[in-house]
């Protein structure tokens, strides 16, 4: 779930948006070194890029009828790696505040954290734990935990910039936690199901 | 003259934009070959996809059996049983990676059990003569093998209407002829197959009736009179097939049944070989 | 091919061929009076004001400009739910009676919660309205352009124009692929649709990297293998634009603060 | 008659596949127009990509100018200038999102200065008759119109040689014909254009010469002696074009110059309009 722009308060925006430079400016570095030895991997990059795009445009059908969209963030983590995603991830971030109205540039930073951080090192960490649990166990896991994991992060992020007047920052936390979960859960399990058809169907191109 | 699928008043519009189908009416009679012609942009692929189901008109109806298709969940699948369009890439329609489990695909989702997909499977691939392909991946495969896998997938889905989205496109010589024979196995089958070319040269030879598209409507008639039309085929940016030009140029009128290939426009010319010099 | 409303706007407007240095100062400036506001009015005239300029100077139709902002501001009054309802006061908390709106449960809505709700709505309603006047304004290749001028993001400046570049004829291709599945009832139950899924992300994947691997070919014939693909131009900036935009953003940042 | 570009005796082989060309021989003449015929997978679009450079072949060489081509950095960023290829499909060629934008790139990456890479680009789109869409985004174009971009790019590189692979596949017969009037005027600007194709009836027109692919290589000669050769074709999955059917049904010697449109043909035939019944 993308933070809509101006959502949060300008100083919470801002620290998420320092927070959020060093993991860019890592997957950048990596980036760069990849394409000084393979020019041509540009292309690769922007095509994947363009994927994460498309991708985040298809509706899946969800256990409760209503739709939703995958996040898309485990199956790339496992395939082109965290810091990879992190950079091409914010590509993709500015790409749907500009062209989808889907987010924004102060929450940037934020949705960078949770989407192109959080849910792909989650799931990476996820698929590299299992990696000698069966192929299809490890690849449900790594994407279901990194859909919820984003999830959790975005949670940590409202509640920390609105907590609640009587709990505070645990009591907003577990508030948005709930609201989340009741989508969020069987979202995730759809998500690592369709994950594990998807690196299949890869497998066997 | 069973009227099996039709459009009555179809209009497709895109905001901002002119209106691609504006009141389109056409008929396909079971058996009866159908060809539909029109320049890029004339709407060919969106009047297929409308028929098909695929796109729901702004306004006007898609008839089978005379009964207007319902665009609900019930109404399309039962659509799709009927009627299945094969489009002009290949690519866009090939989902699995290996030709069976493509081909499996429709019949699968059908619900059907293994051994009545696995039978569904070999007749579409016996028929469009990809048997020996059953088990190569699809990505190995030439274009034209790819469009006979992605034929065969609608094949196997047993319908009563194929629809072919410029099914020649990028097939050399040798894979036209071949295509033609498969329609026409298909065709003994009971498959009725409308096409849309830009190849007015198979639009004469092949067809029963043409549909030629211009501003939104359907012209439709026989071929032998809508392509010797030149008002017509003007307005409709195509030129006329050389059959019709030879014949033209030599004065002569198009006989019924009009000729298809070269011996049947000399013997339309009335030349013995004796007469030339 | 496919498009996106936005985009189509962003490259049909008046102000397309303007700076895009220009347009960020009048845009980014609104964004920031509109983050930083500390009253709901300051909002309120962000959103007036980016209004009458996409509308009026920049010439984008007003239904269009509504239904830019109607996908954000219905996102942004869902979310606002959840910071609206809040856990029931508990007695000895001491909250008076009268600051509770509403109780369901163990849920409630308060005066606090209501009014961190409306403040954060009203912000970010008007935020966005000053991001779409950018993105209503400025194709993302003259964006992408003017981010690889600044130092550190050429690299990712050029990756974005590759994958705008490839975006429509992705966004095409699965769309056609996804009405051939549903074609093949590929759609019927739940369980067949999840497989379709599945299916319809891995044939993406592979076009999108077939339709890289075919673009590198195509291209070496035209330049050699890792030249930049460079960026568009925009006219030039003029000071007959930022000026005026300055004191635009300054007046509505000066009614909006101390008003 | 000068040889301009040649393949002498290229070999590509891709490992555990048939050679695709097998020591093919071709030439092209300053000024003459030659189209590549062959079924698909005949190896067309691999001799394209070896003489525009892109594909360096397994063994033999491609001449410029008698020249052996380098296939280093040097030897290649010259042979750009020399030849340029465009591909069938423009999206494999097509970088930048704007159309002015995307025909400057190769003229950019030569290195010329901001008002020539202008000027060239003003040419190019003139040349095809796009001027107007200079400042329109790519992906609103319909697929003719970006297939006249990719054309664009490509004589904006000012090329002695063009070699467009089928540049007729997906046009509609008016943009056939557009092309064909675009070739024309490249042609007086002193490019010398090849083109590879599955239509013999455009190759029968407009060719000067044809080469067709048969086994890894290539038969070169006339039109009016190639098309008309049964035996060749047949060999090659082709078929003759229908000038020379007609010409063959009547019993009809093929006259030099041979007869391109339908009024030639009739007069080949020796109608009077008075001589028919």
């Amino acid at each position: 779930m993308h933070i809509a722009e101006g959502f949060l308060p300008p100083l919470h925006a801002a620290a998420w948006t320092a927070a959020a430079v060093p993991f860019v400016a890592h997957g950048v570095r990596e980036i760069k070194r990849t394409t000084a030895t393979h020019p041509e991997s540009k292309l690769l990059l922007g095509a994947v890029g363009a994927y994460s795009f498309v991708l985040s445009a298809i509706k899946l059908p969800s256990v409760t009828g209503s739709s939703s969209h995958p996040t898309g963030t485990g199956e790339g983590a496992i395939l082109f790696r965290p810091p990879v995603m992190a950079a091409l991830g914010s590509v993709v971030l500015l790409f749907q505040a500009l062209l989808l109205a889907h987010g924004g540039l102060t929450t940037l930073g934020a949705n960078i954290m949770s989407m192109a951080v959080a849910g792909p090192w989650a799931g990476y960490g996820v698929y590299r734990l299992l990696r000698f649990a069966p192929w299809s166990v490890a690849i449900f896991c790594a994407v279901a935990v990194a859909d919820l994991a984003t999830y959790v992060m975005t949670s940590t992020q409202l509640a920390l910039a609105f907590p609640d007047p009587q709990g505070g920052f645990l009591a907003s936390w577990e508030r948005f936690l709930g609201l989340f979960a009741l989508t969020q859960i069987p979202l995730a399990i759809v998500e690592g199901l369709v994950g594990v058809l998807l690196m299949n169907a890869l497998r066997s191109w | 003259m069973r009227a099996l699928l039709a459009a009555a008043g179809v209009v497709v519009d895109h905001p901002g934009s002119p209106r691609v189908l504006d009141g389109l009416d056409l008929t396909l009679i079971a058996g009866r070959r159908l060809a539909l012609l029109g320049a890029n942009g004339a709407g060919k692929s969106t009047l297929l996809r409308c028929l098909s189901g695929a796109l729901r008109p702004s306004s006007g109806a898609v008839l089978v059996d005379g009964e207007p298709l319902r665009h609900d969940r019930r109404g399309l699948a039962r659509h799709r049983q009927t009627v299945q369009l094969v489009l002009q890439d290949p690519d866009d329609q090939i989902v699995a990676s290996e030709v069976r489990h493509d081909v499996a695909y429709g019949p699968t989702n059908l619900g059907l059990d293994a051994a009545e997909v696995a039978t569904r499977v070999d007749h579409a691939l016996d028929a469009l003569g990809i048997a020996d392909l059953a088990r190569r991946p699809v990505h190995h495969l030439s274009f034209g093998q790819r469009k006979r896998v992605a034929l065969a997938g609608a094949v196997a889905m047993a319908p009563r209407v194929l629809l072919l989205d410029e099914p020649t496109a990028g097939l050399d010589p040798a894979g036209t002829v071949a295509l033609l024979e498969t329609i026409e196995v298909l065709e003994a089958r009971g498959v009725t197959v409308a096409l849309s070319t830009h190849d007015l040269d198979l639009a004469w030879r092949w067809a029963d009736e043409v549909a030629v598209l211009v501003g939104g409507r359907a012209v439709v008639g026989d071929p032998g009179v809508l392509l010797a039309d030149d008002d017509l085929l003007r307005q409709a940016a195509l030129a006329s097939p050389w059959q019709a030009r030879v014949l033209r140029a030599a004065g002569a009128a198009i006989p019924t049944p009009r000729p298809r290939d070269a011996e049947d426009v000399v013997a339309a010319l009335g030349i013995r070989e004796s007469a030339i010099g | 091919m496919a498009g996106l409303s936005l985009d189509d706007t962003a490259w049909t407007n008046r102000w397309r061929h303007r700076s895009v240095a220009e347009k960020s100062v009048l845009s980014l400036g609104l964004l920031l009076v509109a983050v930083t506001a500390r009253t709901p009015v300051t909002g309120l005239l962000v959103v007036v004001v980016a209004t009458a300029v996409a509308c009026l100077g920049a010439r984008i139709p007003v239904g269009t400009w509504v239904r830019v902002l109607l996908a954000p501001a219905s996102f942004v009054l869902l979310g606002v739910v959840g910071i609206a309802v809040t856990l029931t006061p508990s007695s000895t908390a001491g909250s008076s009676a009268a600051e509770v709106w509403w109780t369901g449960g163990p849920f409630a809505v308060t005066a606090v919660s209501a009014a961190q709700a409306g403040e954060t709505a009203v912000r970010a309603i008007a935020g966005a309205s000053a991001v779409m006047l950018l993105a209503c304004t400025t194709p993302m290749p003259y964006l992408l352009g003017a981010l690889s001028r600044v130092p550190g993001f050429a690299t990712l400046a050029e990756i974005g124009g590759v994958v705008y570049r490839m975006l429509f004829g992705l966004l095409h291709a699965q769309a056609r692929v996804r009405e051939s599945q549903a074609a093949r009832l590929g759609f019927r139950t739940p369980s067949v649709a999840r497989r379709s899924i599945g299916l319809l992300a891995a044939t993406t994947l592979v076009r999108a990297w077939t339709g890289a691997r075919r673009l590198e070919e195509g291209l070496a014939g035209r330049a050699p293998a890792g030249v930049p693909f460079g960026a568009p131009a925009t006219d030039a900036l003029r000071w007959a634009f930022v000026v005026p935009a300055a004191v635009v953003v300054l007046a509505t940042g000066v009614v909006g603060w101390f008003a």
